[in-house]
């Protein structure tokens, strides 16, 4: 008999080589027909909802076929301000890291049309499990930027009194739940969320980030398994941003399949979104929310993009692929793409452009000097006491007693 | 008041807060129609409806992580583990995320939720139908830690933790879900109906989590236990004929340590019984606890009774578990000195 | 905006009412095309595999169909002795434990076909990942029947010492895998193993069982991830035979989809097939093996059966499905069905029937008393000293003081 | 012999492995092209193939579960998880899998797989990468558990993890990964280089589990330490300036009991520190197992020194961390008596 041999997923190229993205499959705007939200979920159009690409913007920003959803110039306008803002703030901050005032931080850059579109398509009472990289999402409802900073550099003002690392952000009030280093762990939550929703006929749907490395964790097919078996309303995205780190998207199956296609094991509908497009991320998520509100329960949707900075400021990822890759991505940059949309239906301009970023650069620095001058990290940090706060609801001896022996 | 085993009064503290508060509600695998394979949750779904008692997939990561995001959006879930032997898989979301999530949040987030698993051995159920983790989430910060020894307390104890708002690990002695148990297995079978603690109240009443209970006092060594060992801590002190000091924990996390110290100060020896196996176990943080507040009125070593440092094994159950005679022996050995 | 509402899975009958399986499809033997073992993953033709039911014999025991294998007349027979051994030992050991000679039994009833086919297809230097319900595995390969006796009993002569609950059993010479209490757990080590060899040019494959309730685990997920990325020679068998204790396949999400259909979220061909048509199984297990063998990597099997008996010793599915269930089971006795297909291709005939399970149950009768006459649970025990033994290679201080302190 | 730092040293006991034993592999999250987040497995992949070193799904428990099945088939993988905290989803495989394997089949299957992990606090790393969880693997039988506190020690211990046909969790202290660390994080970092224990040699040695090392001999108390807070305890005795026993205990099981056991029968006084957060920490073991053996040695209370009973809390991590002078403090308050 012949012998097996193992297989090591590799991706095409590394450091050095060219980037190449001839392998990837993108199909025109408008390919993908748009099924009826309340469809069977073992209909066969929702084949190819997960094998191909919904795609809505055209390379010259015309918005073309069944998906295309209608959205006020105004909120376009605003989710490009929000991911605009999102960039901005990111630059910023992670430049602060370089210059020490935080511990760490992470960008989304490419990725920020998933989290502002998202966030606006879902109402006030709708609650997001975020990952680390929808900061967009919090840019797109107003989270006040002092906020942020005060977060990320741990100073006397964290709303999360030092106890987190930066951008583990917690925003209740802005529909974002509590963040933590663990991946995929908050998956599942959102499903109980959904259905506590469900429990108290309540009518607000939960929403859960999750990386395309991460969905190879248990939480996440025990979080579908759940979403399927009593119709949580939910709407479950995975971020397929290519990397996770240094890993390829290989390592968590893409050499296989879809992500969208793990939905059909579940018999919930899949569909694979340029990730890129703020339209079609738009009416993935309407789509998802209907077929929700129709009490059809969870949708999966793989949202196609790619991670065009490192992974975090412990990152480089020259180590791991090729230098440049990002700017080749196929699919582009979603903000440029949202703003020659604008352009095009003529909606924004230039001129308004250039302002629009001024401004919010502006806005930008004045709050990071904003939260410098109260303080960055070492230099300045909630009171001591906090540590000890907030473990249980009612502090017990331990608490007492370590704060006394600490002297706080 | 009725007579009640401690399934019953278990099933009771169930049926009054769902009765109670709209927000509870219990699931959990076979937890449903059947009413769970130990029979806790018998009537429930047929009284409360399927929605707020409910079967759910076998996937204890999952069951947890529902839990949290139900406790999150305000309710009150009440979640069953088979065994605690099977709640390992639901361990990363216990730790990292029930117990993490108010802290991390400041106070944005909690979980309110109850984790119920029968627990401990006795039953001939072989290595993974018998364990004792709670020194496991003992050690975690952020979990509250609950061991009942008869059914007055489990009712009351159940209560408090699905008011509580911190996450608790309930875990119910599986030993004695119908009778007391002594150790002397080859003895009949007792049920709860002899015992004083199976006069239950049928309404809703709690008992603190964080308060001992003195099963007996005593002037000349004090015995630390909990669950099914209080019994057999009881039979022992009988048998040896000592008058021993017998401090039921009922919870180890909140710990009454002021009730171990002042018992331990006055007696001045200590023993201390648990199931599980000993090295690491939670009779070391006792033990250390005991000698750091107590050490100048220590007569003798402070002793710890426990399962060996073996898996649970099958046929020597009664080899293993840590009985009345290994009981006596430590308590003739902390009179030694 | 309308509510939602919390959908919680209920099977269509329960205790009390008439046994009903008037939902279920079953197509007749045949209706599944078979496609190449080495297809493309992608392939639409793995699409019926998937959702379909492959089955080889019809009501009057002719194999008819793509998938009918050819087996040799006498691999029949010996298929057809090891399930009927399994049943009459299983029944036997059941009653055993209603005597009080051990602590714990659990029947297979219904599900013979499954690990009696597979361990006859595999080869000797393959290795399965039993789960507690294929005693037909060791059964066809002729494990010593004592062996298990000693076992279940927890006698003296309990080839695992006393260490493990019976039908736990390990037995690495007939490729079985050691089992354990804990489900799904062990879905994985198939895996590993199955990389190990690959990884060693090897050519012996493995077999993994789950049950249809344990898939929700997510060591189910990690596992298909772990067999997708490396092309791991593995075949993943869900056995789903509709219960999980009391909670019936719904729960696991049955309402939604297939098991099989789990596959295609990894890129994996999945495969439906009646688990009690022993020639089915026969067929699907070569032709997993054969892709496997072509370094395709790993197939998922979905074997659809039914749990004749309650769950264990500790069960009495009296209370919570239609009594008499199994009996009408549409896919009727994997024994009866095979025993019918000899018959009818001239191999067997009742009177030889007759004669062979008159002699298995003289077998299993004698068996069980050898056993008795070493002891039963709490008669006789191994040595004291085998409990501490096994922890560690090498005992350290703790084992050396408490055998001490124990005197053994 | 090469001055090595602590990940030099680890890589070339891997290196040195994976040459000498055709059946060692290692994997993990990052592990292969990239040589890992620490390094640690950097140029490995490059120099043994992918085959031998690769990268694997962000899965803990498919890593462990994976690993398991090799080593059950007869390989000897070392896999890696990216930071100890996220080793809890592979919890249950590690407990109810890898740990009772070979008990429970009678020895037919076992486990031989190294477990790697950066573990504990020191460089803001937050909540979930910082975390100190050796009390919970002590506790389970059928898991080793060894902490390095030096280059030479860890090839050393980490080749003998690799020989070992028991299951080991190997925990890396991150913070002295490429330093020596005594708590004073006001101070300059400091390299391995001028640290005696960088000198390792290139090739293949073990250094045994189970086995102490004492770093410091003296009369007046024992310090029990591993990992970091060897160099903590060093810094603290010699800025009280007290002629302590400072032990690295370097692996916590197997425990070298005995080293223990002499060493405060000599000095009557013991200080145990760990990282970890103090209740149900392994600190309680040890007061525990010296109490009971070195009761009537002692005179004074034995004193643990950790983490406080909080999470760990990313902008008080110096509040938190159990540094030279909380150690000091302690080996005041022995001497007190
Ligand atoms: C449970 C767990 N395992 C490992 C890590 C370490 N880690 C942090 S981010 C990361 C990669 C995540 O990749 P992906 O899910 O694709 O998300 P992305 O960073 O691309 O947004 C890893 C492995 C972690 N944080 N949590
Ligand atoms: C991790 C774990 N959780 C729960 C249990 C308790 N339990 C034992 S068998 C069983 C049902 C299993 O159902 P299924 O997987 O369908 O297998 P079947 O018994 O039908 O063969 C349950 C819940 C367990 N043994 N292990
Ligand atoms: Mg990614
Ligand atoms: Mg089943």
């Amino acid at each position: 008999m012949c012998p097996f041999d193992l297989h090591i997923p590799a991706p095409p190229t590394r450091p050095g080589d060219e980037p190449d993205f001839s392998h990837l499959v993108i199909p025109p705007p408008g390919a993908v027909p748009r099924p009826e939200a309340d469809v069977n979920a073992s209909s066969e159009s929702l084949r190819d909802t997960a094998y191909g690409l919904i795609r809505v913007l055209d390379n010259q920003g015309h918005a073309a076929g069944p998906w295309a959803p209608r959205i006020a110039p105004e909120k376009l306008r605003q989710g490009l301000r929000a991911m605009l803002l999102t960039r901005l703030f990111e630059d910023r901050m992670f430049r602060s890291h370089r210059q020490g005032k935080t511990s760490f931080f992470m960008k989304s850059t490419g990725e920020e049309a998933i989290g502002a579109a998202q966030s606006m398509v879902l109402g006030p009472r709708d609650m997001c499990f975020p990952t680390y990289r929808v900061l967009s999402w919090l840019m797109a409802r107003g989270y006040p930027l002092i906020d942020l900073v005060n977060q990320i550099f741990s100073n006397e003002k964290d709303p999360l009194k030092g106890r987190q690392l930066p951008i583990l952000y917690s925003a209740r009030d802005y529909g974002f739940y509590s963040l933590s280093g663990n991946l995929g762990s908050r998956f599942g939550h959102a499903v109980g969320w959904a259905m506590a929703s469900a429990y108290k006929n309540d009518d607000s749907l939960a929403l859960a980030y999750i990386g395309e490395g991460s969905t190879a964790e248990g939480d996440f097919h025990e979080a579908l398994t759940f979403a399927s078996v009593y119709h949580a309303p939910v709407i479950l995205c995975v971020t397929n941003n290519q990397w996770a780190i240094s890993s390829y998207a290989g390592i968590a199956g893409a050499e296989e399949t879809t992500f969208a296609a793990k939905a059909a094991g579940y018999g919930l509908p899949g569909l694979r979104v340029d990730g890129n497009d703020f339209l079609a991320v738009w009416a993935a998520t309407e789509w998802a929310m209907a077929r929700a509100r129709a009490n059809r329960g969870a949708t999966l949707i793989e949202f196609f993009t790619y991670r065009v900075a490192g992974h975090s400021t412990s990152d480089d990822p020259a180590r791991y692929r090729p230098a440049d890759e990002g700017s080749q991505w196929p699919l582009g940059d979603p903000i440029a793409r949202l703003k020659q949309h604008l352009i095009a239906i003529g909606e924004w301009d230039e001129a308004r452009h250039v302002q629009c970023e001024a401004e919010l650069v502006d806005t930008v620095r004045t709050t990071a000097k904003e939260g410098e001058a109260v303080g960055t990290l070492g230099h300045s940090k909630p009171p001591v006491s906090e540590m000890f706060e907030g473990v249980f609801e009612t502090p017990d001896w331990r608490v007492r007693e370590q704060r006394k022996e600490l002297g706080v | 008041m009725a007579v009640m085993s401690m399934i019953q009064a278990l099933n009771s503290a169930l049926d009054v807060m769902l009765t109670r508060d709209p927000d509870v509600l219990t699931f959990g695998e076979d937890v449903g129609y059947f009413g769970g394979v130990f029979r806790v949750t018998e009537g429930l779904q047929k009284k409360h409806g399927a929605r707020r008692c409910f079967d759910t997939p076998i996937s204890e990561g999952g069951i947890i992580a529902t839990a949290i995001g139900m406790g999150a959006y305000g309710l009150r879930p009440v979640a069953e583990i088979q065994f605690a032997d099977y709640i390992l898989p639901a361990f990363d979301q216990l730790v990292s995320e029930a117990a993490r999530l108010r802290y991390r949040s400041n106070g944005e987030f909690w979980a309110p939720i109850t984790v119920r698993a029968p627990y401990g051995g006795g039953i001939f159920g072989g290595q993974t139908h018998s364990q004792s983790p709670e020194a496991l989430f003992a050690h975690v910060t952020g979990l509250c830690t609950v061991i009942p020894s008869n059914p007055y307390d489990a009712k009351g104890l159940l209560i408090a933790a699905i008011e509580s708002n911190d996450p608790v690990i309930f875990l119910e002695p599986k030993r004695i879900y119908n009778g007391p148990f002594d150790g002397h297995h080859e003895r009949q079978m007792k049920t709860w109906t002899d015992h004083a603690a199976s006069d239950v109240p049928e309404g809703h009443y709690t008992v603190p989590l964080g308060k001992a209970a003195t099963v007996r006092e005593g002037k000349e060594v004090t015995v630390l236990a909990y669950g099914t060992m209080v019994h057999v801590a009881s039979a022992a002190i009988a048998e040896f004929g000592i008058d021993a000091e017998l401090i039921d924990l009922r919870s180890i996390v909140p710990l009454d340590v002021d009730a171990i110290t002042q018992s331990v100060n006055k007696t001045g020896r200590c023993v201390i019984v648990h199931e599980a196996s000993r090295f690491g176990g939670f009779g070391g943080e006792l033990s250390a606890l005991v000698q750091e507040r107590c050490f100048f009125h220590l007569k003798s070593p402070i002793l710890r009774v426990a399962g060996w440092d073996t898996p649970y094994p099958h046929a020597f159950e009664w080899d293993y578990f840590p009985g009345p005679g290994r009981v006596v022996k430590a308590l003739r050995q902390a009179m030694e000195n």
